[in-house]
């Protein structure tokens, strides 16, 4: 009640925007694209009346029908492998997977078609699709269902995968990937689909893909998280502060292509970097970004790049799963440790 | 098709025999085996679903109305069997003999109770949906290269029998004729999918006949129906004669999770017609005399006793050790996740 | 099962009639359009043996024994259509109206070949075993959904229906009724592994049971019957009427590819007493009158031009060119992508 | 003719050693387990009769019956899933995959059981099985044959990845991964399968999985690789001589868990390094190395980490797979950027 109150004078603060959670605004995202583009359509398991496990796909069946919102049979690689099938011929599919730990089905169909038809065909044929995946860990989920796992994506080169920490990015990278005329992996921080709410433009609106930005500015120190994880390096930031330590924090948001520019520019200011992610340490893209300083700023560095991360182990059943992730105290500890370097 | 997988009762819905030929086989022992566990496992899953409310243990996936189902098949299974349940099979497994306490762990997120800590093989509840069909098929598969007359089941919804892994399961046990026991609860649903979307088909027993194996279709919620069919399918596979796929036609009467709300998807009548499997035992004993209020009510008073004391035990559990989240992911820890876990204790510690 | 889908023949392997209800529907253009590709793809398939013999192409997947299940099969589809095949079906790509340069260059390593300059909707041949199959679906729910007439086929073998690709292909195109044509090729082997080990049934066709969608088992030997069956299953789906399967009961007279080696795996004898699909179907032409000597002669002679001309043309076809190992990854060139690409150019030229 | 007189000549030069191409020490390693332990089995696509595609089962049916060496039906998934299935229940499958990018239908399995099955239940369950997979590109093989995808499995806790550069190795490596009571993804470099022979020993012997080993030693360069790179690199180090330059070749041999401590001392001894692998740059596994040697070696780095990888591009159809792969003269010019850093 309260909260429905606070929402109704916030929405009216401003004219043509609204006040949404993210996966409002990813609701919001699809919806502004079913109306503008017919080739447009939704599939996945549950997507449909259910409005999807989590929402998201919430009212789009009743507004837009069956044959554009779809129910699928329960089956990952099916589901994409048909998406491609309807994207070569001109469709613009929104695959739902219902949380990335099942995105392994289909793996061999992302790995093989979706990711290497334009390659393969020069360009006559190409997959212009999204697949949305929820993932993360730290909202109780079975075991399964919270696992983060970019990297596994961010080494098949045809492939885009973004990652938005916010509602309002949650809708404009939406609606750039559904334009996109190459696939892109949507990846949803479910963590924070409903935990923070933001302004959200009514319009048709797109957040450039391919690029990060920079939440908090400092000299001292770069931060670089995405997803989840920003508002978890944002804290460690403040805390920071505290300590008379200034973080540039930067959100990468796009994870492939990276970002290489504004991850040089921050540490050539700064000189140091710590880098957080959810997933594992090993294989993961906090690897890629410490290669990228090596590549373009080694002379800039003060101290080596902390990687704040999963451990090297699968995400816990969700007892242990908060030992499992980054906590701002972890992060700052490593902001410490560079800074005293 | 249907028409030729009839849909097999022993009894009907007022608890009448429609198969007197069980006569003979049914017998008070069976009648308050079935009768006892069916409770049982159902008493948990209420219980459950409350702690659910309460917070107290995590998201929760119910079976109400699929006890028949779980229970008469779980009680054909012998000691050295192999169970490879969903998420949704902890009645099976309860009654095969998984603790209760660690099956509550399991709700509550504790990877204690992804594991009977008694001898029996029951698997990890599999998440990720279909997958644990090949691991049924290679587990018996290793009975039978064994010599053995152990047989494993897989336990799987009627969502799970459109994944791949179904299929190529089903073809592995068909190829190497091995003792596995596909055992699919049709209930309905697969979440919000009806059955009508999964899939064209009106039974899932016809997907056994591309494999040549050989399929029933049960009346799931007829527990007698499902304990001789299954016994049959288990007899066979134990004398060699190869895998079977029983389709158990049963009812999902809840939510998907206790995280699902049905109300959005799921017409507010439909399945109110179908008499609960335990309502239709109980007509059974009362029509054919096994009835007795008495023992019913020590029944229950046990039932719940039990059911208390686990709960307690389970809350009363040693904490979660974070050494559980390092020691178990190799037979020997590696020295980058020894250096991970050190690190970690010390800035626990505050070090 | 077996007797369930007996193996439907138009003409015995004596090139007579079996079912002379044919008989008007056959005439001189079906007959000598069939011959003529025929003879065209095995006048290429032995050509391209011997180009990889003598090292001016790589690998090469030949399909000879397989050019009726190929040409009769290819010749329904209309322009629009789509065609999803694999490594072994250029047979049904050439005749579809792919083109024979782009077909050798494919084969040679060059990615030119593996899309069709053409404007024929050909996907490029799937190497992973049985993923075509959700593609084809998808394509055409496409066509169905734009209302259009057009269906598509995909074309696998009998090791591709042991994929979970294949079980997720043909239950979706069962769901949303497409117009699907899956086309198997049962050519008796996957590389080495013959049929009774790849599966326990006695049929391909059986397997489309589990979805409730027609399937026909025809002489993948005989053309009429694979073009006359494969028709009816289009205008089937062209209609809206849904997919069909079809399996085509045919051999792999050679090796699996050159560089496989059959005798270790294959009785020298089997396979011997098969007719071949085009002595067959010249067995048909002189009972029936349809054979004419000299048009023969004339017919070899412009395949055989055509084809040099192709080898030709494929030999002096442009050089790779090494931009095309970036430009074609995404539809821009992104920033990191471009500095390898630049570096490389450097490196090659010695900067 | 030559060559198996030269064969004959070379095995007599030691008793107890054969001089074996890669391939054969493959063969001879499952032999000897086979006879040694009963619930070794062979299971994977033609390994029966024909011996697998590449012959690394030649001859294993025949001498151990149909019932050890098991040609299954053609499912990826199908294979890992059963196997791990045996695996739980005592035997010890080793599964061919018969080219390691027809591996990703068995995601799925391996990683969300084969890799995890241990920790799920606290070891009561374990899967001790080895999945063998040929890799890489450079033999001329059709679209798909030649993925090189150490990474998509070094992100896997559970798991162990390894992959030999030699016969000894290789047979060596392929006992200890079938004695391991972890399930081991055994990498097995195509390209050199039969390019090189070497000796080895008749009887059984293992080589200790997560060590690298110098090949070549020198203290101006250290230079990581494996299987088919080792000898680009060494190639590249031969030539690096000529200019003055002494390289230090590692040959890490086992992916995951990598070895830190011959990569920490090799840098800390030369300050500069060379990565080379054939995979894709982004998400490949030289970002770990890179990470690994910031994370020990900040202070003695002398220029930036050098990776000589291939493209961020699907690997080419063949035509253009020369273009892909690293070559003795990229590796030199990397080698000479950083020396001259
Ligand atoms: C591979 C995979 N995809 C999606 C899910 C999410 N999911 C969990 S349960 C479920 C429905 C399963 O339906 P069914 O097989 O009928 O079993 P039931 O839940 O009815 O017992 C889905 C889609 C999953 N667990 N695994
Ligand atoms: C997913 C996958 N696994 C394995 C292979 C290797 N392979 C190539 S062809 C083949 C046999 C295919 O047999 P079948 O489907 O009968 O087609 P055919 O070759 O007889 O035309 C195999 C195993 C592959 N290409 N893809
Ligand atoms: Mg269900
Ligand atoms: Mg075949």
């Amino acid at each position: 009640m309260t909260i429905d109150i606070e929402m109704q004078s916030l929405s009216k603060k401003r004219t043509g925007y609204k006040i949404l959670t993210m996966v409002q605004a990813i609701n919001d995202g699809m919806k502004t694209m079913l109306e503008e583009d017919d080739t447009t359509i939704i599939m996945g398991e549950d997507v449909g009346k259910n409005g999807g496990v989590f929402r998201a796909t919430e009212g789009l069946q009743e507004q837009f029908g069956e044959e554009r919102v779809v129910d699928t049979p329960l089956a990952e690689s099916g589901i994409v492998g048909t998406a491609l099938g309807l994207a070569v011929n001109g469709f613009k599919p929104i695959v739902e997977i219902q949380f990335m730990g099942f995105i392994y089905p289909a793996y061999n169909q992302i790995m093989t078609h979706v990711s290497r038809i334009r390659m393969k065909t020069m360009g006559r044929f190409n997959a212009p699709m999204v697949i949305r995946a929820p993932y993360g860990a730290g909202i109780r989920a079975p075991e399964i269902h919270s696992d983060s796992v970019e990297a596994i994506f961010t080494h098949m080169p045809g492939l885009k995968v973004v990652c938005p920490s916010n509602p309002y990015d949650a809708k404009g990278m939406l609606i750039s990937a559904i334009q996109d005329p190459d696939p892109v992996l949507f990846m949803e921080p479910m963590r924070i689909y409903r935990s923070m709410r933001g302004e959200v433009p009514d319009e048709k609106y797109s957040v450039e893909l391919g690029k990060g930005v920079r939440v908090q500015e400092g000299g001292d120190m770069s931060i670089f998280a995405w997803g989840a994880m920003v508002s978890i390096a944002e804290i460690a930031a403040e805390q920071a502060k505290q300590k008379g330590i200034q973080c540039d924090v930067i959100d990468l948001r796009t994870l492939y292509p990276l970002d290489r520019q504004i991850i040089a520019a921050s540490v050539q200011k700064t000189g140091r970097a710590v880098v957080v992610h959810e997933a594992h340490s090993t294989g993961g893209l906090g690897n890629d970004i410490v290669s990228t300083i090596n590549d373009t700023s080694f002379l800039y560095l003060r101290a080596p790049i902390e990687r704040v991360t999963g451990f090297d182990v699968p995400v816990p059943h969700f007892a242990l799963e908060e030992h499992y992730l980054p906590t701002p105290k972890r992060v700052l500890e490593a902001i410490l440790k560079a800074v005293q370097f | 098709m249907e028409n030729k997988f009839p849909v097999k009762k022993v009894m009907d819905d007022e608890g009448n025999f429609v198969d007197n030929s069980y006569e003979k086989a049914i017998n008070t022992e069976l009648v308050w085996k079935l009768y006892y566990h069916m409770h049982r496992i159902r008493s948990f899953d209420r219980k459950a679903i409350n702690l659910q409310r309460q917070g107290r243990i995590g998201t929760y996936a119910p079976f109400e109305g699929q006890e028949a189902s779980q229970v008469g098949s779980a009680l054909v299974f012998e000691e050295d069997d192999w169970i490879f349940p969903t998420y949704r099979d902890h009645g099976a497994t309860l009654t095969f003999g998984a603790d209760m306490v660690e099956t509550l762990l399991y709700w509550n997120g504790r990877v204690e109770g992804s594991l009977p800590s008694k001898s029996k093989n029951i698997f990890p509840p599999a998440v990720p949906i279909a997958s644990q069909i090949p691991h049924a098929v290679g587990a018996s598969w290793g009975e039978k290269r064994k010599g053995n007359s152990n047989i494993a089941i897989a336990y799987f919804g009627d969502g799970a029998t459109s994944e791949g892994d179904f299929h190529e399961g089903l073809n592995f046990a068909s190829v190497f004729q091995t003792p596995t026991i596909f055992f699919n609860q049709n209930n309905g649903y697969a979440i919000s999918v009806p059955i009508e979307k999964q899939m064209n088909s009106k039974t899932i027993a016809q997907k056994a006949l591309g494999y040549d194996i050989p399929s029933k279709r049960v009346d799931g919620n007829d527990c007698f129906s499902v304990y001789f069919e299954t016994k049959k399918a288990v007899d066979r596979a134990r004398k060699g004669k190869g895998p079977s796929l029983i389709e158990a036609v049963t009812w999902r009467k809840g939510a998907h999770t206790t995280a699902d709300d049905p109300s959005k998807y799921r017409p507010e009548n439909q399945g109110k017609n179908i008499i609960d499997p335990i309502t239709r035992l109980e007509r059974f004993m009362k029509n054919y005399g096994y009835w007795q209020e008495e023992k019913v009510s020590a029944m229950q008073k046990d039932i719940i006793t039990e059911l208390e004391t686990a709960v307690k035990e389970m809350e009363a559990y040693k904490h979660s050790s974070v050494e559980d989240l390092f020691d178990h992911v190799y037979s020997e820890l590696p020295a980058h996740l020894t250096e991970q876990k050190v690190n970690y204790f010390e800035h626990i510690r505050g070090v």
